[in-house]
Parts: structure tokens; sequence; C-alpha cells
């Protein structure tokens, strides 16, 4: 029961940390590691899925029948990739907010934006 | 013949975890930067060659065993370049070792 | 077989290990000298679960390992040698 | 004796989760950066454990390699340390292991771990596995799913890293590296071992990422993972030899038209097939031969993939260190 669902925990675990670094911490590099975490933790929660056992990489051989699922595979390859991009995004606006403001902390940010 | 492998292979595996494990002790317990630098750098291109050499003699003579070598070359090329640029920023960076004495002036 | 496999456990330790160091410093150099030792340990590791599977397709990886982390490394002493960043924790 | 692969699982993702813990706790950024780089080896060391190697390919360049760096360009501008109080720090904790709590019991739902009759595996995955052989005929089934079978998802990711690469540069812009004369990093220089090591080692990545190009079809490897690792070289070399040798070698402006060259190569696949008669990236009907079609149109369609991946991945590069030695120009006399 435990090995059956131990993947999965481990993810939600993953998860809930990224997440709170996410809301938790004002500094926005910091929010952005956080989010990572949180994608990473999707990516192990898709490749868990896509596992069957005694199955191997899905790379046709001959005198193997039982692989891995493909398919979690191919969605999360374009995933990493796709999110390394968005992620080069979000630190540029990050760089762009810390010439504008001076700071990349969110309670300095909302104070300037007050005043 | 093949038990001559199976023991060379055998007496490989356990250089390379002696090796390895006493690398990460090294790591784990040794007083300053550079002794630590030195348990990891020195110990463990060693280990790796060995590892390497059990898989080598493990797959046998296949494309596996090609791919093994690079690895093997590459981590041999890598891994020591790595330790001496990381113990060089280090030095220049004026990190001292302990029992240097802090009057001698930087390294 | 299980030569490969205890090989595979004395990785894990040393993966432990080299966490723990840089999880606890104190230095910078320490913690890019843990992630050196973590990124080899995990090109041996990959090379043994390849051997091991039976799969030599796997060792592709261990190479691409090999070569990031040396990559990384050289990165990471590039952004101390650059910015003038003080070297010990605060 | 317990599988090893299951040895290997268990205790990676307890390293994981030991790793994202500090990471959330400390608040050194360089530290955080740094274990993040461990954080992806070991995330890609767990993917080839569970037979992902396409996947683990791709984390390794990525989660270890590029992403790091990135993040240690942006530390440069914005400072290493962080100094904010953490506000509604308890609301916040038990926000999250409330959501935590209903995700578990969300999972006892779930199929066994590795279960081959879940869901997830019996409907269209087996499809993929029993028919591409004879459909496509190329071993990596992942290959074949990506590129061909669900050549309009991968067709989508193309673009969004296009547009991402887009934004980086119009939000950043591309200043040219320092001039000749005060270019060579003086420190830098100074490691002769690391610069003769390197001349060496670059050559040996491209070639290496031209076969991860070509032959993913019958390994891991592909288009994405080819273009990543080729970015990975040309990086390399921008590190020890200077942001302006670089852009001699990898002009910008070459980058930007190579970045649009590869998407467009990829739509223009789709249309050449709409032209011979079939539906957008059918490539069954670019030869007479379907199998030989499904094969043209893979390694066109890996080739785009390859070339946008790698001129994007330079450039968001290029434009992230342009900022931050323009920021530290003492550093880059």
């Amino acid at each position: 029961m435990i090995m059956d669902l131990y993947n999965y925990w481990v993810v939600i675990a993953l998860m809930m940390i990224g997440f709170y670094s996410v809301i938790v911490r004002g500094n926005l590099v910091k929010k952005l590691i956080g989010l990572n975490i949180f994608q990473t933790s999707v990516f192990i929660f898709y490749i868990s899925v896509g596992k069957v056992d005694g199955g191997t990489a899905p790379i046709l051989v001959d005198g193997v029948t039982l692989y891995s699922n493909p398919l979690p595979h191919v969605l999360i390859l374009t995933a990493i990739v796709v999110g390394i991009a968005t992620l080069a995004l979000a630190l540029a606006l990050v760089v762009r907010i810390k010439d504008a403001y001076g700071t990349v902390e969110e309670e300095e940010i909302r104070e300037i934006d007050e005043q | 013949m093949d038990t001559v492998i199976t023991i060379a292979s055998g007496v490989f595996a356990v250089f390379g975890i002696v090796l390895i494990l006493s690398g990460g002790l090294g790591v784990m317990r040794l007083p300053d930067f550079y002794s630590r630098m030195h348990a990891a750098g020195v110990t463990e291109t060693l280990a790796a060659f060995f590892i390497v050499l059990v898989l080598m003699l493990e797959v046998g003579w296949s494309i596996g065993l090609f791919k093994l070598l690079f690895i093997m070359l590459f981590v041999l090329i890598t891994s020591p370049t790595a330790s001496h640029a990381l113990t060089k920023a280090a030095r220049h960076g004026r990190l001292r070792a302990e029992g240097d004495d802090p009057e001698a002036g930087s390294p | 077989m299980a030569m490969l496999a205890a090989i595979g456990a004395a990785l894990l330790v040393v993966m432990a290990i080299a966490i723990a160091r840089a999880l606890v410093g104190p230095t910078i150099y320490d913690r890019i000298l843990a992630v050196n030792l973590f990124g080899t340990k995990t090109v041996l590791l990959i090379a043994v679960v390849s051997v091991l599977a039976g799969r030599p397709d796997y060792l592709d990886i261990a190479l691409v390992y090999a070569l990031i982390n040396f990559i990384s490394i050289i990165g990471v002493l590039r952004y101390f040698e650059y910015g003038g960043e003080p070297t010990e924790d605060r | 004796m317990i599988d090893f692969a299951l040895i290997v699982d268990v205790v990676v993702l307890a390293l994981l989760l030991v790793t994202a813990l500090a990471i959330a706790r400390m608040k050194d950024l360089f530290a955080i950066v740094m274990l993040s780089g461990i954080y992806g080896l070991l995330s890609a060391a767990f993917f080839v454990s569970l037979d992902a190697v396409d996947v683990a390919f791709t984390e390794a360049a990525v989660g270890a390699g590029i992403s790091p760096l990135l993040f240690l360009s942006v530390l440069k501008l914005t400072g290493r340390y962080e100094n904010s109080s953490h506000s509604h720090a308890l609301f916040a904790l038990l926000l999250v292991v409330v959501t935590g709590l209903m995700l578990v019991v969300g999972t006892l739902d779930m199929p066994a771990f590795g279960d081959p009759g879940s869901p997830a595996s019996s409907h269209v995955a087996v499809r993929y596995l029993e028919e591409s052989a004879r459909e496509i005929d190329i071993p990596n089934v992942v290959t074949s799913v990506l590129a061909s079978y669900r050549g309009y998802d991968t067709f989508g990711e193309a673009v969004v890293i296009f547009t991402a690469a887009v934004g980086v540069l119009s939000l950043l812009g591309l200043l040219s590296g320092p001039r000749e004369g005060r270019e060579s990093p003086v420190r830098m220089a100074d490691h002769l071992v690391l610069r003769l090591i390197s001349e060496m080692l670059i050559p040996l990545i491209l070639l290496f990422a031209l076969y991860v190009q070509f032959h993913g079809e019958y390994g891991p490897g592909g288009g994405f993972q080819a273009g990543v690792i080729f970015a990975a070289a040309i990086i390399l070399y921008s590190m020890l030899f200077g942001l302006h040798a670089a852009q001699s070698v990898a002009r910008p402006a070459v980058l930007r038209a190579l970045a649009a060259i590869g998407v467009l190569v990829y739509g223009s696949v789709g249309v050449v097939s709409m032209l011979s008669g079939g539906t957008f990236l059918d490539y069954s009907v670019l030869s007479d031969d379907p199998v030989s079609g499904q094969h043209l149109g893979i390694i066109v369609i890996e080739l785009g993939v390859g070339v946008t991946v790698a001129s994007t991945m330079i450039l968001i590069f290029f434009a992230f260190t342009s900022r931050s030695d323009a920021a530290h120009p003492e550093s880059s006399r």
C-alpha cells in the first residue's frame, strides 16, 4: 500500500513545498525557484504514472514486449523545454522590475507603488 | 577466462566502493575546504575509473563498451579540471585552509 | 549483478553525503564542490542503472550529464570571479 | 532480492524531498541555486530509473545546466540575499497543509504505482506502442509520438519557445559584448587549464549534439535535446572567451533568423503535406511510401525544432549575460 502510492505522496509534498515558497516568499527570484519545484513535481507525477512494472524504456528492441508508457514522456519532454523558455521570460520580467523599482522584494515594490 | 573476469571485476568493484566511500567520508568529516577538496578530487577520479571498469567488464564486447570508454575519458578529463579550477578560485577568493596563519598575508 | 547493486548503493550513499555538504556549507566553495561531486556520482549511477537494465542506450545520458556538470561548474565559478561577491557566508 | 530500480526510486525521491525542503528554508539565493542544480540532477536520475530516458536527457541539460546559469546571471543583477519578512506565514502553512492533505486523499483512488492496467497505460498508449513499429517504423516510440502522432502539440511548443525568446529579447534587449581589447575577462583568462580543456571539448560537444539530433529516431535524443546541448557548447564558449568572442561566432542577427526559420521549417512541412493531398502535418503523403514519408517528415521537423531550440537558448543566454556584464563593467575589463 505504502509503496503503491509513495511516489504520489512525495510528489504532493514537493508540490506543496513549491506552493509554499511561491505564496510566502517575498523575493521574486525565490518565488520563481519555488515555481520551478512545483513544476518539477508535476513532471515527476506524470513520469510516475507512465511507469509500468517490469517495463523498460519505450525504445523498441527485439525480444522485449513490455514497455513503459511513452505518452507522458512526450508531454513532459516538451513541457521541460517550454518550462525553461517561460522561466527565462519570467526572469527577464524580474530584471526589468529590478530596473524600475530598484528591488525584487514584493513588500518594497508595493510600498513604492503606494507612494 | 570467465572466472578471471569475474574475479577481476569483483576486485575492481571492491576498490571502487572503498574509494568512493572513503571520498564521501572525507567530504563529510574533514575540517576545511581544501582537505575536503583533496578527498573528493583524489579518491573520486580513481573510484570512477574502477567503477566504469567494472561496468565495462560487465557489458563485454559491444557498443556499450565504447560508450563507457567515452564516459570514462570524459570524467577523467573534466573532473580534475573542475577540481583544479574550483581550488584555484578558492585561493583567489582568499579562502584560508585550517591552520593557515592569518597574519602571513594572502596566499 | 549483486556487485553492481552494491556499487549503486555506495553511489547513493555518497550522493546523500554530497547533499548534506551542500546544505551545511559552510563556504560557497564547499557547496560548489558538493554539486560537482554530486554530478560525477549521478553520471556513475546512471551508467550502473543502464548496465543493470541491459540498455546501453542510457549511457548517452550519462555522457550528457558529465558534459553539463562541467559546464555548470564553470558557470558558477564565473559568477564569483566576475561579481566580486563576498565568498564567506553571511 | 529487492529490485535495485525500486531502491533508486525510493532513495532519490527522499533526497529530492530533503533538497526541496532545504531550498524552501534557506535565504542565501546562491546556495539555493546550487541546490536547485542538485535538484535538477536528482530529478533526471529519477527519470532514468523510471525508464523516461528522453525526459532525463532534456532535464539533465535544462534543469541542471541552463536554468541554474540563468538564475545566476539574474542573481548578479538582483543581489544574492533575500531580506523579506514572511508575511502570513502561518496562514500560508495552514493553506498548504490543507491542500496537501486533500491531494493525499485524492491519491487513495489512484491506480498503484507501476500498475500495467492503469487507465493512463491502457488506451492510446497501447496503440502507440503496438502500431508505431508498422506505421512509422522507428525504434524510439517517444520520438514517433512526439514528432508524428502528436505533431500538432510539438508545433505548438516550438511556437511557444520562439515566442518566449521574442519576449525576452524585447524585455531585455541585446547589448553587444564589450569591444575588442577590453574584451577578454581577465580572471577567466588566468585559467589556462580550463581554456585548453574547453577548446578540446567544445568541438566534441557540438559533434555530440549532432549525434543526438540525428540519432533521436534510434535512441534517446531528438531536436529538443540536441538543441539544448548545442546551445550549452556555445554558452561554454561565451563563458570562457567572453561574450564578444561568442557573438562573433554565433551572430545574434543570424540566431534571430534561425529561431524563426526553425519554426517556419516545421510549419512548412505541414503546408507541404496539405498541398500533397494530406492533412496538416500528415507526413505519410510526403513520399510514395507512407513509411518513408513519415521518416522524411520526422527528420525535417526534428531539425526545425533543434534549430529553434538551440538559437533560442543561445539568444536568451546572451540577453541575460549582456545585461549582467553591463551592470558590472569592472568585471569585463
